[in-house]
């Protein structure tokens, strides 16, 4: 459903991406594989991938709310929803996503200093770092505050060490922004820091976690005796669970949008027309029916949290349905789509099999569905105990 | 700012006791409330100003018909200041203009006479409206025609020679007999019987053989404003039972501390707060383009009628033992939840259509 | 599928059943209405019904398991078969249930004296006396072990003084059996017995509780100084809660296998393919074909477990699931002939809705769907806490 | 008996690690194992005594299927000693004891090469078996044959001028090629195409245009074998979920003691104790009364599709991190359960076989 357009930047935007997205980049693909990641080191799959995001980067449409002074194109809620559906309506592909858009940027706008701002952001607009986060550490499972990397002030330099899971992408990446224990000593949410850290420090490494869909998006990362300059802390010193907490609420919301992205480049509808059985088997069709209901209110909910965003009031503790449902649905899609497709779609060779096998850790990964309901329950519900 | 208002009034003038004091006094519906309603603009919520309504549109009707599902309030606002007030402003002229004033001033009650068999289906109509004269005979069986007891108006679907026609009937007139029926809801539903009444040309609203494009639009509306209702009614069931699980204490605790319990009330809190993104979007998509809300009402039906029964399902298996008691209140939810789930489409109806909308 | 005959016991049954069970008598029908209950008041519904119920009496079949002494049949487990084969192939109702039946004689079997056994099963299987049961108590939902019903010693009679509450149809039951409290300082689980009571006798009083479905299948029963004869204690005075946990289980099953009763008379599939929509709505077909999946697996599993018992394995615990599975299958069942049947099936005339909201107490009564899933996962599945 | 025998066997020889080394090794089979499993009787599981079998039935079968669902054994168990075995049973001519007394002694694998789209449908063959002298030609694709690529004779289906044919062909004849597949459960499927290979009347297995007197048996008892073996694999999943469940802490306790956990594990137990009532029933009925099985053989394979489902859904989930990482074990489960959901008809096959049953 469109929206009001009084002021001729839809028209306008129309013209632009008629212009200036290649045709390769029309199939609305979001697959893993034809995602541009960007960064240092990052192959382009073809021309037309780095034409597309250097045209966006120009235009600040890799970062479209981001302002302009940072690489982006400034949009205000309602313009940005018109670019989603001017996207949409052609199956544009995103020209670039990363964890440097979805979370470190929105950190820095929120919590980092001009400097900071200036230094880091520009870079992630134009997909030239990449970046990836540094949370979970292991054995500590939802038990996020409990971390135990330490990071000691040695006057002129912090120097990190310790260990992370669940990175993702770490092998990948440039930069890593992590949280770490800067005072052992105060309460478990009050002695941690966010910091920030090049991939290239020495005493970084990584070692790549294979998933059950054959894929390593996730790797362990351990720290050895890394220095850090002083002035990559983000936030203040021991309030980095402020950031966190901050941060979270994004990882949520993206997590939940990446399972509506991943359905909305085609109707789950169309996959099941195609299908062999799609139409004839009752319970096939009325599973799929009942994801497609559930899947249309799940997005109209996204929209309705994000307008609320714009109005100044953040999901907050909401957030912790939208990534519940999000991935709870996507799971029950991916399920859907591999029903619809048979046994064709058993194959390592049929990309629906590695996303069907992804998307089981989409409920696991940044808060486990079981911790989204206690959050729910406790925090919004008030429910003892 | 009108929620706020609308429940202030309803928790004074028609909280749920206010059904339960109807029922068992045997009746359906308490003519004195539906003025106060009126009085405060509600029976013309959709009516225009020109004939003394606010015409505040359907997403204000929608927040309204969801202050009546929290308390279960029993009146003639879907059927009569939704349905029938939708159907006739399609039409427009001066009588349609005066059954407006006169619906706005709460003095005209109207039911729909559509359903002929136990599932929605709103082409399967075999009433026949037989010419005769310049003008109509009606002959036929109306099911399920909400309101139906009450009304002093009857909205029938006819099958004329070229497709159906509505007509719009003083329920008293010769031919017509109506039988109340005796609903789970304890709401006014009644079965007609059409006898060769007669219906004059001036009778018909809109065109004959093009009853549709008069109903059509008011059925979304109803459809919309029902599942609203059917939201508030999960919000108001999830409230009663969101409080017994922080009061009821078992083996010394309170039974909410329970942590299958917490996962089940946080799941069902967020089936009701996705739900209330359809129903908004419903609302919205009727006030600014009609022509195209359809899938934006059969999704919010359907959302709206699933939550609404894993509400009280969940809200009389978390209250346990009294759950299960006519004294408690989670009854009536329950009962009402499965009226509104059959009435103007189930779930398999509007999911069929949102299927069919998005490409399958 | 039938089950082996050497015997010849399937055809003199079945010519016996063709013979004796009246015509109005094989309808298949297994609503409340249609039920006989028997007891001294009982008012037959029909001529049929007590020819009926006097012919089986007469035979022992309505308590076909149980020795011919008492007043049954004393059929082994595959002849049991045979028999309920028998009934449902010509539509036959049951001549006669009761509390007495499903609970009190299998109880009296098991814990009862000779003298017990010889005054109080024969009525039972005649259907003369009807049986009432009395557990829970106000207030303690769950925790069946804090009943403070007293029952005081005095010499040559026991006191008692209490509330019961759910007690199943105690307005015209004839005589009850219920759990008392002998020693007020003993452990909780220590100090119960399991008492017998007229009724008549004085300070007995009941009061109807009326549930959403109008019915009032249950009461709360006051005990005022109520004179018990020392003779009416089963088992030992004291040790009332192993007769209770050997009763719990057959409750369970009881309900459990009410649910299979209910839904037998007519498979699911029948009530669908008379629905105007059941064909052609795929979510009405596809949850009625998952239902009846699971009906006739949970339907199996009953059999399963009643020729373990046969066997000498008692389910025990795992009465906890057929309990549990029944009684949701149920529930889901219920659900599916109410909106099969549209609107036609919520008026109260119409038998459906009384019955479809009576089956959401079935996950209540008995203990709830949560606990019996708590006794799994301790008892059987060995989980702690 | 026969089940402790079997787990104590592969507990020892195919452990879930077994899967693991052929896969890292890119194997699909070990014939060693197979030449173990023959040596215990199981290939001739239901061969006749008289051709070198123990004829032990079709719940035994179910009994073996289950302990190799359990270890996610890979072998030629089902295609071979079951499917194979029940058609070539069907028809007991000379040819039929001389093939099966080669499979009961480890000797001769075969495969079943039926479908022709994604999903079940053994109708569906439009591979043509064009008369050719004094016996014929076949050309078509076969997509999806299980043991397919290691097969030494595959069952074909094709159409003939009055119906369906077998033909129990050697897989290297002139004018087959078969392709293997990557399949996500690792195991060994092949594409096959037939391009004018030639068949004699000697070759057809049962009576030409009738390959459903000898192909419907034989498919039933791979059903009712597979849903014993997904069986298994939901009892081996579940018992290490529950193993998980007790030893894991978080936030210092076992996170088998939050209630949420416990209340989903029970379930999850009751479902896979409901399914086992429907695979032994299945077992029974195709020993007792072949002919009327097809209702109980489905009845089995749609419930065991439903709850190996939920088991590895809820033991991935249930083990957090770890359960989504190939290191661990559960993925393996997951990828087995989601083949075996597909073959040989997956929940709404079967589900729709047993509505008709009843009369739906």
């Amino acid at each position: 459903m469109p929206h009001d357009d009084p002021s001729g930047f839809r028209a306008e935007l129309r013209d632009w991406l008629a212009a200036n997205c290649p045709e390769e980049m029309r199939d609305g693909a979001s697959t893993e594989d034809s995602i541009c990641w960007g960064g240092k080191n990052w192959e382009f799959s073809s021309d037309a991938q780095k034409i597309w995001l250097d045209r966006c980067a120009a235009r600040g449409l890799t970062v479209p709310t981001w302002p302009e002074a940072y690489g982006g194109a400034g949009l205000e809620r309602a313009r940005e929803k018109i670019f989603h559906e001017e996207m949409a309506r052609i199956g544009a592909r995103y020209p670039l996503q990363s964890f440097g858009i979805w979370m470190l940027g929105p950190a820095l706008l929120q919590f980092g200093t001009p400097e900071q701002k200036a230094r880091y952001l520009p870079p992630i607009a134009r997909g030239e770092v990449r970046w990836c986060q540094g949370y979970s550490e292991p054995g500590a499972g939802s038990d996020l505050a409990g971390l135990q990397t330490r990071c000691e002030d040695r006057g002129d330099h912090w120097l990190v060490n310790g260990q992370k899971i669940w990175t993702s992408y770490a092998d990948r990446a440039d930069w890593i922004f992590a949280l770490v224990r800067t005072d052992r000593d105060a309460p478990k949410h009050k002695g941690i820091s966010f910091v920030l850290m090049d991939m290239e420090s020495e005493g970084v490494s990584t070692r790549p976690i294979r998933l059950i869909s054959g894929a390593s998006p996730f790797c362990e990362t351990f720290f050895d005796d890394v220095r850090v300059p002083k002035d990559q802390v983000v936030g203040e010193v021991n309030r980095g669970w402020d950031v966190a907490k901050y941060l979270l609420t994004h990882e949520r919301e993206m997590i939940s949008a990446g399972g509506q992205v991943m359905g909305a480049g085609r109707a789950l509808g169309a996959v099941l027309a195609d299908s062999e059985t799609g139409q004839s088997d009752p319970v096939l069709r009325a599973d799929a029916m009942r994801a497609e209901v559930d899947g249309l209110a799940v997005g109209l909910t996204l929209e309705r949290y994000k307008d609320r965003a714009e109005a100044g009031q953040g999901a907050g503790d909401a957030s912790a349905m939208l990534k519940y449902a999000g991935t709870e649905l996507n799971k029950r899609r991916l399920e859907l789509v591999i029903a619809a497709g048979g046994t064709d779609a058993l194959d390592w060779a049929d990309g629906r099999a590695p996303t069907w096998l992804r998307t089981k850790g989409n409920s696991i990964e940044g808060g486990t569905s079981e911790v989204m309901l206690g959050i729910i329950a406790k925090r919004i519900l008030g429910l003892p105990g | 700012m009108l929620a706020d208002a609308a429940r202030g009034f309803l928790d004074g003038a028609a909280p749920l006791t206010h059904l339960r004091g109807l029922r068992d006094a045997g009746l359906t519906h308490d003519p004195a409330l539906w003025k106060n309603m009126a009085a405060m603009g509600w029976a013309g919520i959709l009516v225009p100003e020109t004939t003394g309504g606010s015409d505040m549109g359907h997403a204000a009707a929608g927040v309204l018909a969801r202050e009546m599902g929290r308390t279960l309030v029993s009146c003639p606002f879907l059927g009569t200041a939704v349905i029938a007030v939708t159907a006739l402003r399609q039409v427009g002229d001066a009588r349609a203009g005066s059954a407006l004033a006169q619906i706005a001033a709460g003095e005209r009650l109207y039911a729909l006479a559509l359903d002929e068999s136990a599932k929605f289906n709103p082409q399967a109509v075999e009433t026949r409206a037989e010419k005769h004269g310049n003008g109509f005979r009606l002959s036929g069986r109306k099911r399920f025609v909400v309101d139906g007891a009450m009304a002093d108006r009857l909205l029938v679907v006819a099958r004329t020679d070229g497709g159906l026609t509505l007509f719009d009937l003083p329920a008293d007139r010769d031919g017509i007999a109506r039988t109340p029926r005796a609903v789970i809801d304890s709401r006014d539903v009644a079965d007609i019987r059409l006898d060769g009444a007669e219906a004059t040309g001036a009778d018909v609203l809109g065109k004959v053989d093009d009853a549709m494009a008069v109903l059509a639009p008011a059925l979304r509306a109803g459809q919309a404003a029902l599942a609203a209702e059917m939201s508030g009614l999960a919000a108001g069931a999830f409230a009663m039972t969101l409080g017994y699980l922080k009061e009821r204490r078992q083996f010394s605790t309170p039974i909410g501390a329970f942590q299958a319990l917490q996962h089940r009330a946080a799941h069902l809190w967020c089936e009701i707060e996705i739900t209330a993104s359809a129903i908004l979007n419903a609302g919205r998509m009727l006030d600014a383009d009609p022509a195209n809300a359809a899938m934006a009402v059969s999704l919010a039906k359907a959302r709206a009628t699933a939550t609404a029964q894993l509400a009280v399902q969940e809200g009389v298996q978390m209250h346990g033992g009294i759950g299960m008691t006519d004294a408690f209140d989670m009854g009536f939810f329950m009962k009402r939840a499965r009226v509104a789930a059959e009435w103007l489409g189930d779930y398999g109806y509007h999911a069929n259509i949102v299927a069919q909308a998005r490409g399958f």
